[in-house]
């Protein structure tokens, strides 16, 4: 469960991206946050995972407050999240190898990693590129292989900033049936987009943030914000 | 932490020198050239203590007697000397030896250029040697020769060597300090650097290890481990060309180990120690840079 | 004009990005090109520009073959290229300072600088955000800062790789608007894109690559591609 | 190229030193070294030229005589090798000349030491310096004289000593080249390292200029500049040190003027040709540096 009680983000060079959001997702659900560029999405998605922290105001993972957690701990909080960027953010190595990168760093017993980076690579439909490269794989390809980085760990969250806004339309749905099946699971998925067909049409609960203010909040919501 | 984690930490770290070999090279050097310096001031420091520690045990006082003086008045002189409370033990040297040692310093031109002054013509005085009972009373027992009644021409004591021995071990420990100093930043910082190109080429990968939630130690660990290989391995050389000079230098020097001032400390106990205070400076260096570098340029 | 004839590249890794491309872009045409995901649309933007090297075949720009010029005449080559990407890659100084900056670049004399900059600002229509800095800017007006940028120093083209990749439909609309704007003075301009609702809406060439093969070159053409 | 250009180039080197103070520092501080090692041997280098040249022209050869010849006997003796075809001058040393260098030489305690070994007791002999008119014919002169009928008892020339400090002096070159060669190319590297680091905090700025069609020297001059500056501000350092301490070695050393062995060359030659070396290297070590990373790390 995430919850955030007045939460402000002052940036150091006194942009307020985001200015008193209060928001509580519960476990399971799948969020779109939408609103227009420079809206506060990107922010709202970092104090998730705890890139930065918010200016004023508690965010909540688990019910554990993000800011009081001690330096040293943070990393066990980003366990529990899983992250998804536009830019899929792949290392140089192949699927195999990015997947299970993220266990190793996690510090897995070595016998454990083979088979969860089968499974999971399994379940995001790439058992057959297992071994192939970023730059020989198409954009939709490289995003799965990132969406099973990002939950090879088993996390009870999956955050997505813009994980479509790379592709092409037909790689875009293919992203969504998964990210769908993955919530489906039971993670609860949280995704930015820009992507009005995606989210009219996919209908789930729908967050619009504009000028770092909450302006919508609605289950099964369409796409758009004000004026 | 785990034996797997840690050879993947020692892996990464090879591969972090692999990948900037050139800028790793530099490093290493840098860091062998400042131990090297640091090794050979480390090799005066301990011989100078040696030294100073060895004179204070032999330091004697030479009184040199007026020459008109006959066996008898240099025989009564002498114990006159022996009987003083400080005195621990005084012995005569006749002239002729004065000559002898000067002779033999002058080496082979020696014998011709001082051939004729046998006899007669020695310009050597006659000498009385005194060896206090406490090295420390060396100057008060010097005046109260000085202030001998009669028969006594001059009075010289270690004073001179001591001093300048001291002087310019003080003086080359202040020059060699400063310099160290300024190598020894020099070399962490170029550690530093080299760790700073690593953590750029890597920066996909700790963003990554971040996310995924890798505990800060583990990203961490590598480059440590990459700044303490570069300051162990750039001791190697200085350490090995250190103690090679210096057992050339005793072996050449080796005639010389009847003079007290080239006393020089044996090769085993200068060993062990200058070694380890190299590597462990190594290491300190190699630390340093690495902590400067994870400080400012690994965000976590 | 651009024109190729039997163009192939062939990365280093082996992969065939395109695959015997014909194709001549007329002064003055507004061309998308669209296709999926690793189709080859960025290697055939980066082949006008010279970022990357034909593997096979000749490019002309303006009848010049771009193999064959000397390494140190490219940058005179690039002059007359513009080009906007989806990341804006704007440098951290005020919009001013980056138009200004691709003057300097060139060396062109000071005195000329301002004026030219200012008029430029004028027409992306940002002369009030001129000393704002981009992160104070929306994603829409970095855009236009960056396609200000491209088009300073009067290039006869301009090159653009899904630039509205990154924006929120609003924007999206308002960068289009622009670049007609541009396109109605004079300047070819050749737009790679994802964006089926601008292609459909605002009509005009459509080239269609597949697999590094142009499968369709269809004036007005809709977005969309075989299979 | 243009004013402004040129300026704007200049601003940029010294903003990419700026952003990297502590790498440029370490850097110039490498620069220092290598060019405070390469000054100092250069001031040998010179000298043991200027020396071996000034010693050609002074080899002289000394004929000690036998102590029993009378003034007559020696005139006739200097005379005799005065008419040598190979002898260009001749002159008589009497011995009591020879004590008073010696006494000289051995400074306060000279003067006492030798007391009593004037007159009859002076263990020197009489000498004859021969100057041949070729220095290439010193060694044939000297065994000519050796083989003079009488009075002449031995026979030296300035051999040893020219040998021992052409020896000594391509020692110490090697030495110094193979130590200096590699401080160099570690100093050239670490240039390359910070202008790498330059590279790598502007890539952004680098790839707009491409994209712009900025000319390739445009994005080239100011790393080059950048290189030059490192190398250059370098210089001034081992410059000013290395010309104070020749001056301080002058200076002290002033009173060895006459001995042919200390002639130094005098402050203004050597100053201008170390001055010069010392910062042609150091432009080269920077341009070297540059040149690298530019090659290796700047991709137009
Ligand atoms: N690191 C930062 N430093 C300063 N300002 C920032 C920073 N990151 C974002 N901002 C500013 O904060 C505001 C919100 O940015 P944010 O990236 O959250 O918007 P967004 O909704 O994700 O926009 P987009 O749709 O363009 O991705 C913007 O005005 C932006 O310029
Ligand atoms: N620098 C590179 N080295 C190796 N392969 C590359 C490189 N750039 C692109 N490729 C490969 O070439 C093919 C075409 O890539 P390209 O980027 O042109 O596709 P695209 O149509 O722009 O795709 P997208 O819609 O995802 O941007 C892909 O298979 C890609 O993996
Ligand atoms: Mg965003
Ligand atoms: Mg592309």
């Amino acid at each position: 469960m995430i919850e955030m009680h007045d939460v402000w983000k002052v940036y150091d060079n006194g942009v307020e991206a985001l200015r008193g959001i209060n928001v509580k997702i519960d476990r399971g659900e799948f969020v779109y946050i939408v609103g227009p560029s420079g809206a506060g999405k990107s922010t709202f998605i970092k104090l998730m995972y705890r890139e930065e922290k918010p200016t004023h105001g508690v965010v909540l993972i688990n019910g554990v407050n993000v800011k009081r957690v001690r330096d040293w701990k943070i990393p066990h909080v980003r366990r529990k999240i899983g992250v998804v960027f536009q830019d899929f953010k792949l290392l140089n190595m192949t699927a195999y190898d990015n997947v299970a990168f993220a266990l190793e760093a996690i510090e897995t017993p070595r016998r454990k990693i083979r088979p969860r980076v089968e499974e999971v690579l399994e379940l995001v439909g790439l058992s057959d590129r297992m071994f192939a490269y970023p730059s020989q794989l198409s954009g939709g390809e490289q995003q799965r292989v990132a969406i099973a980085r990002a939950i090879v760990n088993n996390p009870s969250f999956l955050i997505a900033d813009e994980p479509t806004g790379n592709l092409d339309p037909e790689n875009s749905w293919d992203i969504m049936y998964l990210l769908e099946e993955i919530n489906k699971r039971g993670t609860t998925i949280v995704m930015a987009t820009h992507n009005k067909e995606i989210v009219n049409t996919l209908r789930q609960r729908v967050i619009a943030i504009e000028q770092g203010i909450i302006v919508r909040d609605e289950e099964g919501g369409e796409y758009g914000y004000e004026d | 932490m785990k034996i797997d984690t840690m050879i993947r930490h020692f892996r990464e770290a090879y591969r972090g020198v692999r990948r900037n070999a050139w800028m790793s090279f530099a490093a290493i050097s840098a860091v062998a050239v400042t131990l090297f310096i640091f090794g050979i001031f480390l090799v005066f420091a301990f011989n100078i203590r040696y030294m100073t520690h060895e004179l204070d045990k032999q330091v004697a006082i030479r009184a040199s007697l007026v020459p008109q003086l006959t066996p008898q008045q240099q025989d009564e002189l002498l114990k006159n000397i022996k009987a003083l409370p400080k005195v621990k033990e005084a012995k005569l040297v006749p002239k002729e030896q004065g000559l002898k040692i000067m002779k033999e310093a002058w080496g082979e031109d020696g014998e011709e250029f001082f051939a004729g002054l046998e006899g007669d013509k020695n310009p050597f005085p006659d000498v009385i040697e005194v060896q206090p009972k406490d090295p420390q009373q060396t100057e008060e027992l010097a005046k109260e020769l000085d202030n001998f009644p009669n028969g006594i021409e001059r009075v010289d004591y270690g004073e001179a060597v001591t001093d300048r021995l001291l002087n310019f071990s003080g003086w080359v420990r202040n020059v060699v300090l400063i310099f160290g100093l300024g190598l020894a930043t020099l070399a962490a910082f170029l550690i530093s650097n080299t760790i700073k190109l690593t953590i750029i080429a890597r920066r996909q990968e700790i963003e990554i290890m971040r996310l995924v939630g890798a505990s800060n130690w583990f990203i961490r660990w590598p480059f440590f481990i990459e700044g303490a290989f570069i300051g162990v391995v750039g001791a190697i050389v200085p350490t090995t060309l250190v103690l090679v000079l210096y057992q050339a230098a005793l072996t050449s020097l080796g005639a010389g180990e009847q003079y007290a001032i080239l006393k020089l400390m044996p090769m085993l106990s200068l060993g062990i120690n200058v070694s380890l205070s190299i590597f462990a400076l190594g290491a300190a260096i190699g630390m340093l840079g690495s902590m400067i570098s994870v400080r400012r340029f690994l965000k976590i």
